[in-house]
């Protein structure tokens, strides 16, 4: 392992009673949306700071497909933001390569769906710009084999597959390293406004408790389904609507290709292959908060009622976990949600009579950089910097640290020569504690605090069949022996990781999944007993 | 009873002993053993393709059909691989076409029906432990003896069905008759490193010196294996070098119980331990 | 064709994991003819501790001093729980008939006391239990003020003795922590290889030597449950003599080191008493001609056809596969039993994994009359001589009320001498 | 010209002689260390005089083989070299003369007899012609004694119907001329020795008579009754016309120079053909079995002579216990004879296509060393000493054995050739098919109990990578060639400890054994692609 491409190392803020950090440009929100434009800014040369109130993709950036948009599933509802994923798209695979992979895409339509949008669907391909190739669809069964004998039209796209984890690690990353920083479990508390602007803004470390101001001159809200309780601190009024969207992660990889249902999009009708697995979603409810979402089971059963049309294999395979996000919608219209608007949402407040203030929502994760592009175009006028957007041209450089939340990862030679030195503390994704360090490392260079939980974020840690049930007790024991956690945290923390887990297993525990979560509670609670603690 | 003798391939210049004493023994309980031109078992194939693994097998089953025999051998690494074929030459249909091609090129046949047999199941089962002890007339003196169970036969279980894989006791029973005495061990069904000997020589003997250093401790004088390969290990390599330290002195089954059952000496194979002349009656 | 075998008994356990090992020992001393099948290896997963019971009520959080009066509460407010069944003499009995039993393999528990024994975990928590092997129990003697020494080994994962330490803390000031460079060994250490060489003298001198200089410091030293496999107490009672001090061992995450003893021990002494072993067997088809069960034992290459008169039911739930959930519904595997369980599967699991509670699904299995034979939905007993032990049992919380090996153990005692009874009766 | 034939070729054949012995000791010294050569003679007597490791091998081919080597035998020492050996025993000593003639055409015969034998095996023995180029080797030594036991027959013919050489014996011995009778004594000799005459010759019985009586007078003392010559005089009985035109051109005259000259190609042939194997079995069934002494001194080739001393006879193959292996992977380097043929050429010419090295490195690591082999080589070569020294051989030659070779490689390089591997391997291939089907080992529930059994673990230490338990879960991410390239799946004991202890039921052990297979088959593919690149290079 290369050694010396840690991330460059921060002066730490060390920030006490009223002590006031200054910079140009505070972002709210560490998601891909956030980090990107903090990234955006950075390479524009102006000083950044990324707060965020857990750790990065806690949100909808952490709780979609990771799916890269060739446009064609939107060429009927909204050619316009077809239009924008293909460019996109284009600039991604150009220069985020090692976050993504190039799947390509089928549109399949199977016995039952609507004739007139298969006959429409090539057509309105071509009106927007979007390769599609018509395929036979036995030819297509033997591309991918798992595909229904239902079958009945195929059209070959340039879908893609992104790793939403990586890319804002490396967003992040490189932003630090060219000198902004990230303050991770950090909360607004509240804005200072004075004449039409906010001065500060207060905010807490959530760990430690420390409150302190951060004064600057722009504020970007890029918290996504938080942005209307954050706008309201500034006292302005944002009308959102959220949609839950839930998603199943397969125990394989079940196709090669991002298979898309060939309809009007609805739910359970989209696979991505994710590295080793596959990802079924996804559904849309709408929900009251976007805080404290999981699947449910019935949203489970549906998913897999909806996508063994698809892939009949769906109906037998085991799933390893589900997950869930929430779509943030400025919404004025009725209906499905999605209709209202997949196109984001850039709110320049100067209208709502705060100068500093914008907030960037909604949108898609394929459009992530137009949208950092736009915002960080906003702060740049309010800044009078008149440097074009770089995103597009300078690649996304690959770091270390960001390496290891790629599923199946094998840094090979180090089995070899140091496995004796390096055991593995997650077997199932096979994280061996060097690169648990690296990962430590970065957290603490980036002012965090290295815990299960954000090691697990930024690792393949606990995502693998067991679901924390071995790795956690021996990335705790690990810790502790390095001393990064010390007193009674450790077993909270253990609690703490254990119970997010949960939430993205308890609904689709039956067959050997159950086994699995069996023997885990007959470890953590059977033996160690920490539902008494 | 007339079976036919598969007798592996390293018994004939490894461990003639082994073959001398065994087909003593065999006539000694009224067995009849034939000879057949019976190629390798297929073990040591079972690295390089899984195809040429089952096929010499099936071809040593369908040889030993033409005579309509069944098939009984020392050693537990052949018992276990002809034990595998079968299974998979059972299981999968693919497999038994090809091998029915393949075997129809040389006019020979194989229709599942043959039975492979190791020494120590047929003794035990065929035979009868009370039969066995019936017959002997030359108690042995009380010597303390561990035994080692050998991997291919005792696993996989499901498809071998050898004995009680976690806690076997056919052998000890049978090596209890003669008046040895058997002596517990923790590592009796662990494997003695003989098959990657050629391969990685360091690990098979680290494996081999902490087999032979838990037999010592357990207090035995003499290690048995009814099985010729695991038997090669000890013989021939636990008297170099490192493992020189522990008091361990491998003897063969067969001349154990031949001895037990009174063979003559000469027809138990040339190298003999002193034991047998103290036999006590 | 595979190769067939036929064997008859009086009676077949189906299962190998506790309680079918209980069963098939009781079985085989009273002298009844015994088939086993299963699969042993789930013993790994067996902590070594026998409960009996160690919360209850659930909401109360809080482990029971003295598992009577829990007992006494529980078969009040739940009579269909299999303890409900059986009454606080027959668990005593059948945890006194599991101590001797083991005893002679050589493997010594502590015998039940009228408290429970809190038992310090890898995880720095206790585990209210009340049967416990000699090896762990002088940890029980661990008082606010007594100095301690927690010893950890570098490689052996899940162990770390300052994070112990860290949450002992609160309750136990002082604790040294001692973190050992196993001679010899460099990298993982895995549990079963790594109990072996405490069982040799010259291993013990070097990790002695490595504890002398917390001697005078300590009274009591914690270690984890890895010391020696067959000799356990043997070695340790070595170490205490080299280091004067008091031992004990700490039991951590599966593959448990307590549970492979436990394996050994009853794969040892059942092989003696010449139980039938089948190992990884799975029974196809099981039929009832009116006097006896027909069982197909079917293993990859063989076929043993088991006539039996009596069937122990011992498969476990979820990870011994004794039941099975498909993605609506829970069944039973070998007889297709009716199996009580919560309506629906949004029902099986709360959102919360520590949930008070704890999760329906758990209470989820077969329903028995008082001497575990199972019955169908009417009540009425499904074979006259089927019985169903140990995990399968419905309304049993195991995990969470902490009371394993007590239901197993009883049900298996239980049943047993039913058969048993009848049969003796019968001839 | 008979004297200066006869000695160039024993000049050429001393050469040739000599050349090779210098041969065997230039490569020998290359290949093997100096030992005392340690002969051991008595076997080696006993082999070469009756050939009995021929006898125990196979009675018929022994049988066959000892017609030639017995007739061949005494026509050497009887027949060519007569003025050595029978005109110093026995006085009256004429080629013509009972037993002399019979014998002689007996043993002709028995040499005739066996060298069709010889050419029948070769053409119906099955496993021997397995090999085409094995096959014909051999064949012109046995062409040519076929030829020179034919001309000599045929000289013999010759003789014997010959008119002219019948006027000039007459000449020689006897002072008759057509008055003395000379034509009753044709008369006998047209009907009892067969000779043919251009004139018709009235017989009756009293010319016979006479031509008796003549015979008797002038010779009898020289020449036996014709018939003893079973083989030529049927020859010539049965010649009829073409008889008068070889007489007329003097057949017998130019049939002589064609016979010994035959002879004589033996002779110079004889270091260089397979007539060598008279000389190289003595010396290779002499010599002792390889010792350790030659791996201590880290040599890796038995002697160069002894491995000549192979005739190519195939009976190695016929007991070859991994023939079966040979019936479905069809290489011929699995069976002995094509591998001592493939190692001759390595030490003599050392012309080895790369497939053909790498061929000979899977064959003989094929190999089971049951000694079968060696036992039975008529030669008493040692042939299992061969392939034990081979594999060292072979690795010098970039050709190591797939361990080693796995073992050497980097898993990185392992994993990058990963893809173009993909879609190479699992056609056409009848495996259990463990490793491509998840559910095989998708069941893991990580409780690392088949680590914790596993010996190789237990006592691997820096020899050892990989788990048992971390294979199923490279398996499961998708890494099956990586998993193939770790050193656990090589060191696996195939003890089969973890799948009977699985709890899961998974067969870890048969995936690792499956794994086995795929990096044999990967290692195979990348060392020809290694020597490919080699000799792009190059």
């Amino acid at each position: 392992m290369k050694k010396n491409q840690h991330p460059v190392k921060l002066p730490l803020l060390v920030a006490t009673g009223d002590d006031i950090v200054e910079t140009d440009v505070l972002i709210i929100g560490g998601g891909v949306t956030g980090t990107g434009i903090a990234r955006d800014l950075t390479l524009r040369g102006l000083d950044v700071i990324l707060i965020e109130t857990s750790d990065l993709n806690a949100g909808a950036s952490g709780g979609n497909h990771g799916l890269l948009h060739s446009g064609a599933r939107y060429v009927c509802s909204d050619p316009e933001a077809a239009v924008e994923c293909a460019t996109e798209l284009e600039i991604l695979k150009k220069n985020a390569g090692h976050c993504i992979e190039e799947t390509g895409g089928l549109f399949v339509a199977v016995k039952g769906d609507k004739e007139n949008y298969i006959t429409d669907f090539p057509d309105m391909c071509k009106k927007s710009g979007i390769p599609s190739k018509k395929i036979d669809p036995k030819e297509a069964r033997e591309m991918e084999p798992s595909l229904s004998d239902e079958t009945i039209a195929v059209y070959k796209v340039n879908d893609a597959s992104i790793n939403p984890f990586k890319l804002s690690i490396e967003n992040i990353n490189d932003a630090v390293s060219r000198g902004s920083c990230y303050l991770s479990h950090t909360r607004i508390e509240t804005f200072k406004i004075e004449n039409k602007a906010i001065v500060y803004a207060r905010v807490r470390n959530q760990i430690s408790g420390e409150i302190y101001k951060i004064k600057a001159k722009t504020y970007v809200n890029a918290t996504g389904a938080w942005a209307g309780s954050i706008a309201a601190m500034a006292g302005i009024h944002i009308s959102m609507v959220f949609s839950k969207g839930s998603l199943l992660v397969t125990s394989k990889r079940i196709t090669k290709r991002v298979i898309s249902r060939l309809r009007k999009p609805t739910d359970g009708d989209i696979l991505v292959p994710g590295g080793v697995v596959s990802i079924l979603g996804t559904t849309s409810v709408r929900i009251k908060s976007p805080d404290n979402i999981y699947p449910t089971v019935k949203e489970v059963d549906y998913i897999i009622s909806e996508g063994e049309k698809l892939i009949p294999e769906l109906k037998t395979c085991r799933y390893i976990r589900a997950y869930a996000g929430v779509r943030p919608l400025v919404s004025m219209g009725k209906g499905d949600d999605r209709d209202v608007s997949r196109g984001f949402t850039l709110l320049d407040h100067e209208k709502d009579q705060v100068h500093n203030f914008i907030t960037i929502t909604g949108g898609k994760l394929s459009t992530y950089r137009l949208m950092a592009e736009k915002t960080s175009d906003i702060v740049c006028k309010k800044h009078r910097v008149s440097v074009e957007c770089r995103t597009k041209t300078i690649p996304l450089p690959s770091t270390h640290s960001g390496e290891w939340s790629e599923p199946g990862v094998l840094v090979n030679d180090p089995f070899k020569s140091d496995a004796l030195e390096d055991p593995f503390l997650c077997e199932c994704e096979m994280v061996p504690a060097s690169a648990i360090n690296t990962v430590i490392d970065s957290i603490k260079n980036n002012g965090g605090k290295p815990d299960l939980s954000s090691i697990a974020l930024r690792t393949r840690v606990g995502k693998g069949p067991c679901q924390g049930a071995f790795c956690s007790i021996r990335i705790l024991s690990h810790l502790h022996d390095r001393g990064e956690i010390i007193g009674q945290t450790g077993i909270n923390d253990l609690k703490y990781f254990l119970n997010e887990r949960w939430k993205g297993e308890q609904s689709l525990l039956w067959g050997q999944a159950l086994v699995q979560s069996s023997l885990k509670e007959m470890i953590h609670c059977g033996l160690f007993g920490l539902e008494l603690v | 009873m007339k079976l036919a003798y598969f007798p592996g391939c390293k018994i004939n210049f490894y461990l003639r002993d082994y073959d001398t004493s065994f087909k003593s023994l065999m006539e000694k309980l009224g067995v009849d053993l034939v000879q057949l031109p019976f190629n390798c078992c297929g073990y040591p194939a079972r690295s390089t393709s899984f195809e040429i693994s089952v096929f010499s097998s099936i071809r040593n089953f369908a040889l030993a059909r033409k005579y309509d025999l069944d098939i009984i051998t020392p050693c537990k690494c052949c018992f276990g691989q002809l034990k595998y074929a079968s299974y998979q030459w059972h299981e999968n249909k693919e497999l038994k076409q090809r091998m029915d091609c393949l075997l129809a090129d040389e006019n020979l046949f194989w229709d599942g029906k043959t039975k492979i047999k190791h020494l120590l199941s047929f003794l035990y089962n065929d035979i009868g432990v009370l039969e066995i002890k019936k017959k002997i007339d030359h108690k042995l003196p009380e010597k303390k003896i561990v035994t080692q169970y050998g991997c291919h036969a005792l696993r996989p279980f499901t498809i071998t069905g050898f004995d009680n894989p976690h806690a076997p006791g056919i052998f000890e029973e049978l090596i209890n008759i003669t008046g040895f005495k058997t002596v517990e061990w923790s590592k009796s069904t662990e494997c003695c490193g003989n098959p990657i000997y050629t391969s990685n020589k360091n690990l098979s003997l680290k494996i081999l010196n902490s087999k032979l250093k838990a037999a010592s401790e357990s207090g035995a004088d003499h290690i048995c294996t009814a099985c010729t390969h695991c038997q090669i290990q000890y013989n021939d390599l636990s008297f170099q070098n490192e493992c020189q330290k522990h008091n361990i002195t491998p003897v063969l089954f067969t001349q154990i119980l031949g001895a037990a059952l009174g063979i003559k000496k000469e027809k138990l194979g040339e190298d003999r331990l002193p034991i047998f002349d103290l036999r006590v009656s | 064709m595979k190769d067939k075998k036929y064997i008859t008994c009086d009676i077949t356990v189906i299962g190998a994991g506790f309680a079918g090992m209980v069963a098939a020992a009781r079985a085989s001393a009273l002298g009844l003819k015994t088939v086993q099948t299963g699969n042993s290896s789930q013993l790994y997963f067996a902590s070594g501790l026998f409960d009996f019971l160690g919360v209850y009520p659930l909401h109360s959080r809080i482990p029971l001093k003295d598992p009577r009066t829990g007992l006494e509460l529980l078969q009040k407010e739940m009579p269909d729980h299999p303890y409900s069944k059986t009454g606080l003499e027959a668990i005593l009995k059948s945890f006194d008939f599991l101590a001797r039993f083991l005893q002679s393999t050589g493997l010594n528990y502590v015998k039940p006391d009228k408290r429970n024994r809190s038992v310090l975990t890898a995880a720095g928590t206790f585990k209210p239990t009340c049967m416990i092997p000699e090896t762990i129990s002088k940890g029980c003697l661990l008082k606010n003020n007594t100095p301690l020494l927690l010893v950890d080994f570098k490689g052996l994962k899940g162990f770390c003795a300052g994070q112990m330490a860290d949450v002992l803390k609160k309750i136990h000031p002082n604790i040294l922590t001692l973190s050992v460079d196993v001679p010899g060994e460099g990298g993982d250490l895995n549990p079963t290889y790594f109990a072996t060489l405490f069982e040799d003298s010259s291993f013990l001198k070097k990790l002695a030597t490595q504890i002398s200089p917390f001697l005078d410091k300590v009274e009591l030293m914690g270690m984890p449950a890895v010391c020696g496999v067959n000799k356990s107490l043997d070695a340790l009672t070595r170490l205490e003599k080299m280091t004067g001090l008091d031992i004990f061992e700490i039991p951590m995450m599966p593959p448990s080191i307590p549970g492979l003893r436990l394996k050994n021990a009853f794969e040892k002494k059942l092989a003696e008493n010449n139980v039938h072993f089948l190992t990884q067997a799975k029974i196809k088809s099981p039929q009832f001609n009116g006097s006896e069960f027909v069982l197909d034992a079917v293993n990859q290459n063989m076929e043993t056809q088991i006539r039996s008169r009596g069937v122990i039911l011992a498969t476990g739930r979820f990870p011994g596969g004794g039941l099975h959930a498909q993605r609506g519904y829970i069944q039973e595997t070998v007889f297709n039993l009716p199996v009580y369980q919560p309506d629906k599967r949004s029902l099986w699991h709360h959102i919360n994994f520590f949930e008070q509670q704890g999760h329906m699904i758990n209470t989820a299995g077969v329903e028995t009359d008082n001497v575990f034979r199972p019955v169908d939905t009417h009540g009425a007993v499904v074979y006259e001589n089927l019985y169903a032990i140990g995990t399968i049992l419905a309304h049993n919380d195991w995990v969470r009320l902490k009371s394993g090996s007590g239901v197993s153990a009883v049900s298996a005692f239980t049943s047993v001498n039913d058969f048993y009874k009848k049969s003796a009766a019968g001839h | 010209m008979f004297q200066i034939a006869l000695y160039t070729s024993l000049i050429l054949s001393t050469a040739g002689l000599l050349f090779q012995v210098y041969r065997f000791k230039k490569k020998g010294s290359l290949w093997v260390p100096k030992l005392k050569l340690n002969l051991d003679l008595k076997p080696a007597l006993f082999n070469t005089i009756f050939q009995s490791r021929l006898f125990r091998a196979s009675k018929t081919r022994w049988a066959v083989h000892f017609l030639v080597f017995s007739g061949f035998i005494y026509l050497v020492f009887f027949h060519a070299l007569d003025e050595l050996t029978v005109f110093n025993l026995f006085q009256y000593y004429q080629p013509t003369l009972d037993p002399f003639q019979f014998l002689r055409n007996f043993a002709g015969f028995l040499v005739l007899v066996g060298c069709i034998g010889f050419l029948f095996r070769r053409s119906f023995n099955t496993r021997i012609n397995q090999d085409n180029k094995i096959k014909y080797k051999g064949i012109f030594s046995i062409i040519l004694i076929l030829l020179v036991i034919t001309s000599g027959f045929m000289l013999e013919t010759i003789k014997i119907i010959s008119e002219p050489a019948f006027l000039e014996m007459v000449e020689d011995y006897s002072d008759l001329d057509e008055e003395t009778g000379l034509d009753n004594l044709k008369i006998y000799w047209k009907t009892h020795y067969q000779v043919s005459f251009k004139k018709d010759l009235l017989i009756t019985e009293d010319t016979l008579e006479r031509g008796r009586l003549l015979n008797n007078d002038y010779c009898l003392d020289c020449h036996s009754k014709i018939k003893s010559a079973f083989v030529s005089n049927a020859f010539a009985m049965h010649l009829g016309k073409p008889a008068n035109f070889l007489n007329h051109y003097r057949a017998d005259n130019w049939l002589y120079p064609i016979h010994y000259l035959l002879s004589f190609l033996m002779l110079v042939c004889l270091p260089f053909s397979r007539f060598f194997h008279m000389l190289l079995i003595p010396f290779a069934s002499a010599r002792h079995k390889v010792t350790d002494k030659y791996f201590q001194k880290k040599a890796v080739f038995i002697h160069p002579a002894t491995l000549a001393a192979c005739t190519n006879c195939g009976i190695c193959s016929e007991v070859c216990s991994v023939y079966p292996n040979f019936l479905i992977t069809r290489n011929k380097q699995i069976l002995p004879h094509s591998k001592i043929e493939s190692a001759r050429k390595i030490i003599f010419t050392a012309h080895l296509k790369p497939e053909e090295l790498n061929q000979l490195q899977l064959g003989n690591d094929d190999c089971t060393m049951c000694n079968n082999c060696t036992d039975i080589c008529p030669s008493g070569i040692d042939l299992q000493g061969l392939w034990k020294t081979l594999p060292q051989t072979l690795q010098k030659m970039g050709y190591p054995d797939n361990y080693t070779f796995v073992k050497d490689k980097a898993l990185q390089e392992w994993g990058n050739k990963e893809s173009e591997k993909e879609q190479a391997t699992g056609a056409h291939e009848l495996t259990e098919n463990l490793t491509g089907r998840v559910y095989s080992f998708e069941n893991c529930v990580q409780c690392t109990i088949c680590t914790n059994v596993c010996p190789v673990v237990a006592y691997g230490g820096n020899d050892n990578d990989m788990t048992p338990q971390q294979i199923m879960n490279l398996l499961r991410l998708g890494k099956k060639q990586t998993a193939a390239g770790t050193r656990m799946v090589w060191n696996c004991l195939t003890c089969y400890l973890c799948q009977e202890h699985c709890p899961s039921e998974i067969k870890v052990a048969d995936i690792i054994i499956e794994l086995r297979n795929i990096s044999n088959q990967a290692a195979d593919r990348l060392k020809i692609m290694n020597a490919a690149d080699k000799a792009n290079k190059l």
